[in-house]
């Protein structure tokens, strides 16, 4: 129990800290772009709690949630694919590395283009944004597997199926969840950018049109509303992680002992 | 930006960052420029390209530029929260007698205003009031477009506030026309005539009716800068005074100028609106946009235009 | 090996194969069902890089762009090691930072843009900045998750001759975590070429961003997807750059070794 | 047991690491065969490659030159019917899966039921003694009984032939000899072949009916030792009989003449 | 040499792994000394605990209670004046480092020079018999070269106290042989205390002042045995005398009753 509680605090004293710096030199200077913390939150609990929390946030979850669990399935599979065909990975390699370079500001306009603005828009924009360092990552993590797990399993005629799901996807696995983490917080930052554009809901827009009307309060409030679910979000992602790594943390936590 | 000895080129010059969006009236400080206005002011311009006028804003509260040009919503929008500017000199604008001109033929509206509401030509959208419960894109919410588009929807009778309006980018706005995603854009050139020659109808010219005649773009600093060093705030509007004279004479000088900061073709910005070039601001301008904007829901608060403009 | 290997032409051959079909699927694309839209041909975009090619405003722009993102670039790597090093070695570290990272890293350079033009101006500075700040946040989670990959044998080996912090930093954890960390870098480095010009749209730093923005106000369709295929070559070579460093660095890893004695 | 039946057969191998200036030849012109059922142990010094020859042998690793044939085919890639210990034990178990899902992975593509599956894991755990570890991880077990899983592994897959690479380096000497006899009893039970790699010379002695020597640098045949040690053999009684004794003390001056 | 100062003593040592209802108690009360300067072999069957018990007498794992006293002070991280040799040797080389640097790695915090640092390197490398891989990488080398780098590792570190978990178990005879009588050369030469785990019992027998028989679940100490064969020993000599095989035996009958 006091280790429980001591772990608490250790993971919140520094928040504490920044908040507290942060209140005290906000509430004193008359910045219109720095507002004080107290506003801020005032105009957090007007704005999210809870009308618009059904009808802007969860929209917007809803879209990073789907676009972040098809880049997770496409990216894993196709890095997998890139991985052990190097036929597929010498002609893809450069195509992907060209869509990733691209900007947002010239993709949108076509994804608008190909499929107009409504949801299905900003998931697969999101979706696209997210899968590629899923891709990298397993692609790399495939790659690494140990040469004597690929041995035995050549040994004993384990067929594809199972090389993929017994061997490469667990050997690569610490470095898919690593990867995974990135594509989340892409998914995240591309969920607001998804809704720059045809958009009249959703955190990101209300945040965004915030940001262009000067309403710099409310803009302050849909950034601490972000970090909020950010950490929120990640939190859920460990304890999904912790659930498939449990074998890799054991191992590692067996040595500590 | 940023005061003190490191401003002076070695001629003597003090240098001015001034920030810009890019569109065509821009021409006419690039040719004011080149005529060497802001030199006999003792200043020396460095032209620093921003996305939109708000970012132009932070950029000049932030004391990180100088001068900034801004039509008169979005200052009054950053007015409005607070952020201290200072009106220093017009950018552009409408001649007068304009508004009468366009109100008697609609159809030169094209030729003053750059921006236009456009709507499939097979649409039964016919006036303003038509668009009352329609998807109306606009390029940036809560921005020039939007609110004179609802000022026009007003005036003819419809409610503003039922209208969906949806932020899109110009070119993905004529595509979205084209393919019924929206009901209405509000455009701007060379967007507007791409969209009437894709088969979109022009029904309105929002700027024109929403403005009076007068200065609409705007040049401003921060409050703190026009407090400091009032002599540099007092050349550049000076500067600007001389220019915009000089730019209203000669408006092909301008659009090749303008061309030139744009890199594009002459032909482009030709086909363009006329802007007019008004060589001060009349603060009631400004102070009737302030009034439609809080009419509108725009603004939350009363604003004394009177105030803002510099040297009042 | 400096003499071009056969596998390293193949290479070179499968990747310009691959990307020809994909110019003439685009071409297909935009002559065919897309041709009323607001895109450009391959021979219209060809002639745009061409007109480009010649301008040596094109080729500043270029430089200052590629200058944002490298510096930012380096700058997030610095950073995302160090700190990823510190947390993932450091409980005490991990747990007092995490919630302050996790509540930074889901924010959006878009959104903070304005506060950084008021802070920073709209300079090359600015664009640098949010470049760091885009790139730093992959890093560290790499990095972090690569030192947790140190193998316990090789931790008690190090542990059992009391190897100093540094020693083991320098010779068990970095090698450990290397192969994530370029990981990292690889997703970091496109990212820092799209930041770049996010915020030269945004800064009006002398950078392509601001000729796109300038494309994009005229409608100049051929000169927008010149500049995209501009962006997207840099990105292929700067990861082609990446990959070779990293085979050479990662000689030892069994995704460099499988290939050399298979 | 038709002994003499060639079963595997190596002809001139050569193979090596690395390309130009840095390759080395690891093993050049080895040849010998194995007849169907035998029992043979290969020994020779550490660093000979006896490894390599024995990846080669399994068709995991291509050969440079010569080649391996299983039954009359050329051995170019690891057959079905074989299985296969690796010297890197603690390398060669997946630490995601349990002792027995380690097991049970590669007996799933058998045509066999559930029950005998099921039955096969139990006994062949039960053979090496790890009977009470099933659901444990690798990692919780210590480096002889890894080991002795990956026994378990080749056993329950009831090869007909059997490759292993100093499978019991890492057990103690009562666990050792209970192995050494299980491996005499499988193959009499099943009338698998088995080629063994061991540094223990009275274990080669004890298990083989053939020892060969091999040398070093490059890796070459030097002796094949036939032992005409009489079955069943006993770890007591066969271990004093003078013959025993005499085969020991050849094979070990080979070992110490090639190293 | 004052064999009687005790060195290393162990005292009512217990150890466990997991917590709650998955604890798992691998050492239950275990106390034994180790005298300056003398070379102990630990016997016992697989999976008993002597691995669990070399990383508490280290200091790489803390006792869950009693306690490991190094010259009287408790140890509770590895001391400085100890080297080990690891069961799981592949792992416990770097990749990425040469057979040299590997060697060279711990040197660096010695207050040693630069000259006498190089030629420990080379007089290990040398007496394990790998002076021709020094540039190769761990890798390239066969697994009983690994295991000897391992061991050149610990002796250029020319510790007070060496511990070494079954380090000749991938080497053949012959090699083991030389290393093993290395090992008494090193401890006569420069003093040193030694703790050997092994599987072998002769080696057992023949390095030892003392043979520490564990059992197994939880691992206590079954027996010690001392082992009064004179010095220098000799491979053939040694081996051959009847007090030698008699210890033998006695060594094995223990473990076959603890297993
Ligand atoms: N990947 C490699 N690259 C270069 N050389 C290698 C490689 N693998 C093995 N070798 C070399 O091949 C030789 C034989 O190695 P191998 O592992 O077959 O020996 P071994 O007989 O099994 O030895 P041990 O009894 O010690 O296990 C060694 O000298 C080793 O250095
Ligand atoms: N991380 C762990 N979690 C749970 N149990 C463990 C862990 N590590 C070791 N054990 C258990 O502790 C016991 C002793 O292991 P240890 O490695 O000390 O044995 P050992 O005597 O060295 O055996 P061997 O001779 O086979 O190497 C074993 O039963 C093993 O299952
Ligand atoms: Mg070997
Ligand atoms: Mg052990």
């Amino acid at each position: 129990m006091t280790r429980r509680l001591s772990l608490v605090a250790l993971e919140l004293w520094l928040p504490v800290v920044v908040l507290l710096g942060w209140w005290l030199w906000s509430a004193g200077a008359a910045e219109p772009f720095f507002p004080p913390l107290q506003e801020i939150l005032t105009r957090f609990r007007e704005m999210w709690l809870f009308e618009q929390f059904v009808s802007d946030v969860l929209p917007s979850l809803r879209n990073m949630a789907v676009g972040f669990g098809i880049a997770s399935v496409v990216g894993i599979a196709v890095g997998l694919v890139l991985a052990r065909v190097r036929l597929l990975r010498e002609a893809f390699e450069p195509l992907m590395h060209f869509v990733r370079a691209t900007p947002g500001v010239a993709l949108v306009p076509i994804f608008i283009l190909l499929l107009g603005f409504g949801p299905s828009m900003k998931i697969s924009i999101i979706a696209t944004a997210a899968v590629f360092p899923t891709i990298i990552a397993t692609m790399d993590g495939v790659r690494s597997a140990d040469p004597v797990l690929l041995d035995i399993s050549r040994a004993y005629q384990l067929n594809r199926r199972q090389r993929v799901t017994k061997v490469l996807l667990p050997s690569a696995g610490p470095q898919i969840f690593a990867g995974l983490q990135v594509s989340l917080q892409v998914a995240f930052v591309v969920m607001i950018a998804s809704e720059m554009l045809g958009s009249t809901e959703g955190i990101g827009a209300l945040t965004l049109l915030a940001q262009q009307s000067f309403a710099v309060t409310d803009m302050w409030s849909g950034i601490v509303l972000l970090g909020l679910l950010g950490y929120l979000v990640n939190l859920l992602f460990l304890l999904a992680r912790g659930r498939v790594l449990h074998w890799y943390d054991g191992a590692r936590k067996a040595a500590k002992e | 930006g940023g005061g003190g000895e490191e401003r002076k080129t070695e001629d003597g010059l003090t240098v001015v960052t001034v920030a810009y969006t890019p569109i065509f009236s821009v021409g006419a400080l690039q040719l004011g420029i080149d005529q060497g206005f802001f030199e006999e002011q003792g200043l020396q311009v460095e032209l620093k390209q921003v996305a939109n006028p708000p970012s132009g804003i932070a950029a000049v509260a932030g004391d990180e530029v100088d001068f900034n040009y801004t039509p008169s919503i979005p200052f009054l929008n950053a007015i409005a929260n607070g952020v201290q500017l200072e009106i220093v000199g017009a950018a552009d604008g409408y001649a007068e007698g304009t508004k009468a001109e366009v109100e008697a033929d609609p159809a030169v509206g094209l030729k003053h205003d750059d921006t236009a509401v456009v709507v499939p030509a097979s649409s039964g959208i016919e006036s303003a009031a038509d668009l009352e419960g329609k998807t109306v894109s606009v390029p940036a919410r809560g921005a020039q477009l939007e609110v004179t588009i609802a000022a026009a929807i007003e005036a003819a009778g419809g409610d503003p506030a039922k209208v969906n309006w949806i932020t899109l980018d110009f070119p993905s706005a004529v595509s979205s026309l084209k393919s019924g995603r929206v009901d209405a854009a509000g455009l701007v050139v060379p967007f507007v005539t791409q969209a009437v020659q894709a088969g979109g109808r022009i029904i309105t010219s929002p700027g024109v009716e929403f403005f009076d005649d007068g200065a609409i773009g705007l040049w401003v600093s921060s409050a703190a800068l026009a407090k400091e060093d009032p002599e540099l705030v007092k050349s550049f509007e000076a500067a600007v005074e001389a220019t915009n004279e000089y730019a209203a004479a000669h408006v092909a000088e301008a659009q090749q100028a303008a061309a030139t900061v744009l890199k594009t073709d002459l032909a482009v910005v030709q086909a363009g609106s006329v802007p007019a070039f008004p060589t001060t601001v009349d603060p009631a301008d400004v102070q009737s946009v302030a009034d439609r904007m809080k009419e509108l829901g725009y603004l939350k608060k009363d604003i004394d235009a009177a105030s803002l403009v510099f040297g009042s | 090996m400096p003499t071009l290997r056969p596998g390293t032409v193949r290479r070179y051959a499968v990747g310009t194969a691959s990307i020809a079909a994909t110019a003439l699927l685009w071409q297909w694309a935009v002559t065919g069902p897309l041709a009323d839209k607001p895109f450009a041909t391959v021979p219209e975009i060809l002639g745009k890089l061409r007109d480009f090619a010649g301008d040596p405003l094109f080729w500043s722009s270029l430089g200052e762009t590629f200058r944002v993102a490298a510096i930012g670039l380096a700058i997030s790597v610095v950073l995302g090691v160090a700190a990823g090093l510190l947390v993932g070695q450091s409980d005490l570290a991990y747990r007092s930072t995490r919630v302050l990272v996790e509540f930074l890293k889901p924010i959006p350079p878009i959104v903070i843009l304005p506060l950084l033009v008021l802070v920073l101006g709209p300079t090359g500075d600015m664009g640098i900045f949010l470049v760091a700040f885009g790139g730093v946040f992959p890093l560290i989670t790499q990095t972090a998750h690569g030192v947790h990959d140190v193998d316990p044998v090789a931790a008690e080996t190090a542990r059992s001759f009391r190897l100093t912090r540094w020693q083991r930093i320098r010779t068990l954890v970095a090698p450990t975590a290397l192969p994530f960390v370029a990981t990292g870098v690889r997703i970091s480095a496109n990212a820092a070429l799209v930041i770049a010009l996010v915020s030269e749209i945004i800064g009006g730093a002398p950078g392509l961003g601001k000729d796109l923005v300038l494309a994009q106000t005229t409608g100049d369709y051929p000169a927008i997807y010149a500049l995209v295929v501009t962006f997207g070559v840099l990105g292929v070579l700067i990861n082609s750059a990446l990959a070779a460093v990293e085979r050479r660095a990662l000689f030892w890893h069994s995704s460099v070794r499988s290939e050399v004695t298979a | 047991m038709s002994e003499r039946q060639v079963r595997l057969s190596i002809e001139g191998l050569h193979k090596g690491y690395g390309a130009g200036a840095a390759r080395k030849e690891v093993i050049s012109d080895l040849t010998f065969d194995v007849h169907a059922g035998e029992f043979v142990c290969i020994v020779g010094p550490s660093g000979a490659g006896k490894t390599t020859l024995l990846k080669c042998l399994t068709g995991l690793h291509p050969a440079s030159s010569g080649a391996v044939r299983l039954d009359g085919k050329v051995v170019d890639g690891p057959p079905r019917q074989m299985a296969l210990v690796l010297q890197e034990y603690t390398r060669s178990l997946m630490p995601w899966l349990t002792v027995e899902k380690n097991v049970r992975l590669p007996l799933a593509n058998l045509k066999i039921g559930k029950a005998e599956r099921e039955q096969r894991i139990t006994d062949a755990l039960r053979e090496v003694g790890l009977s009470d570890v099933r659901t444990s991880y690798p990692w919780q077990l210590s480096g002889g009984m890894q080991q002795r899983v990956a026994i378990a592994r080749a056993l329950a897959y009831r090869p007909e032939v059997l490759v292993m690479d100093e499978p019991f380096a890492s057990v103690d000497a009562q666990t050792r000899a209970d192995l050494e006899d299980l491996m005499l009893k499988v193959r009499q039970d099943f009338g698998i072949t088995i080629v063994l790699v061991t540094h223990d010379i009275d274990e080669a002695v004890y298990l083989s009916d053939r020892v060969v020597v091999v040398t070093k640098g490059p890796c070459t045949v030097d002796e094949i030792i036939p032992v005409e040690l009489p079955f069943p053999r006993d770890q007591i009684e066969t271990k004093s009989d003078p013959r025993f004794v005499d085969l020991r003390a050849r094979v070990f001056s080979r070992i110490k003449a090639s190293a």
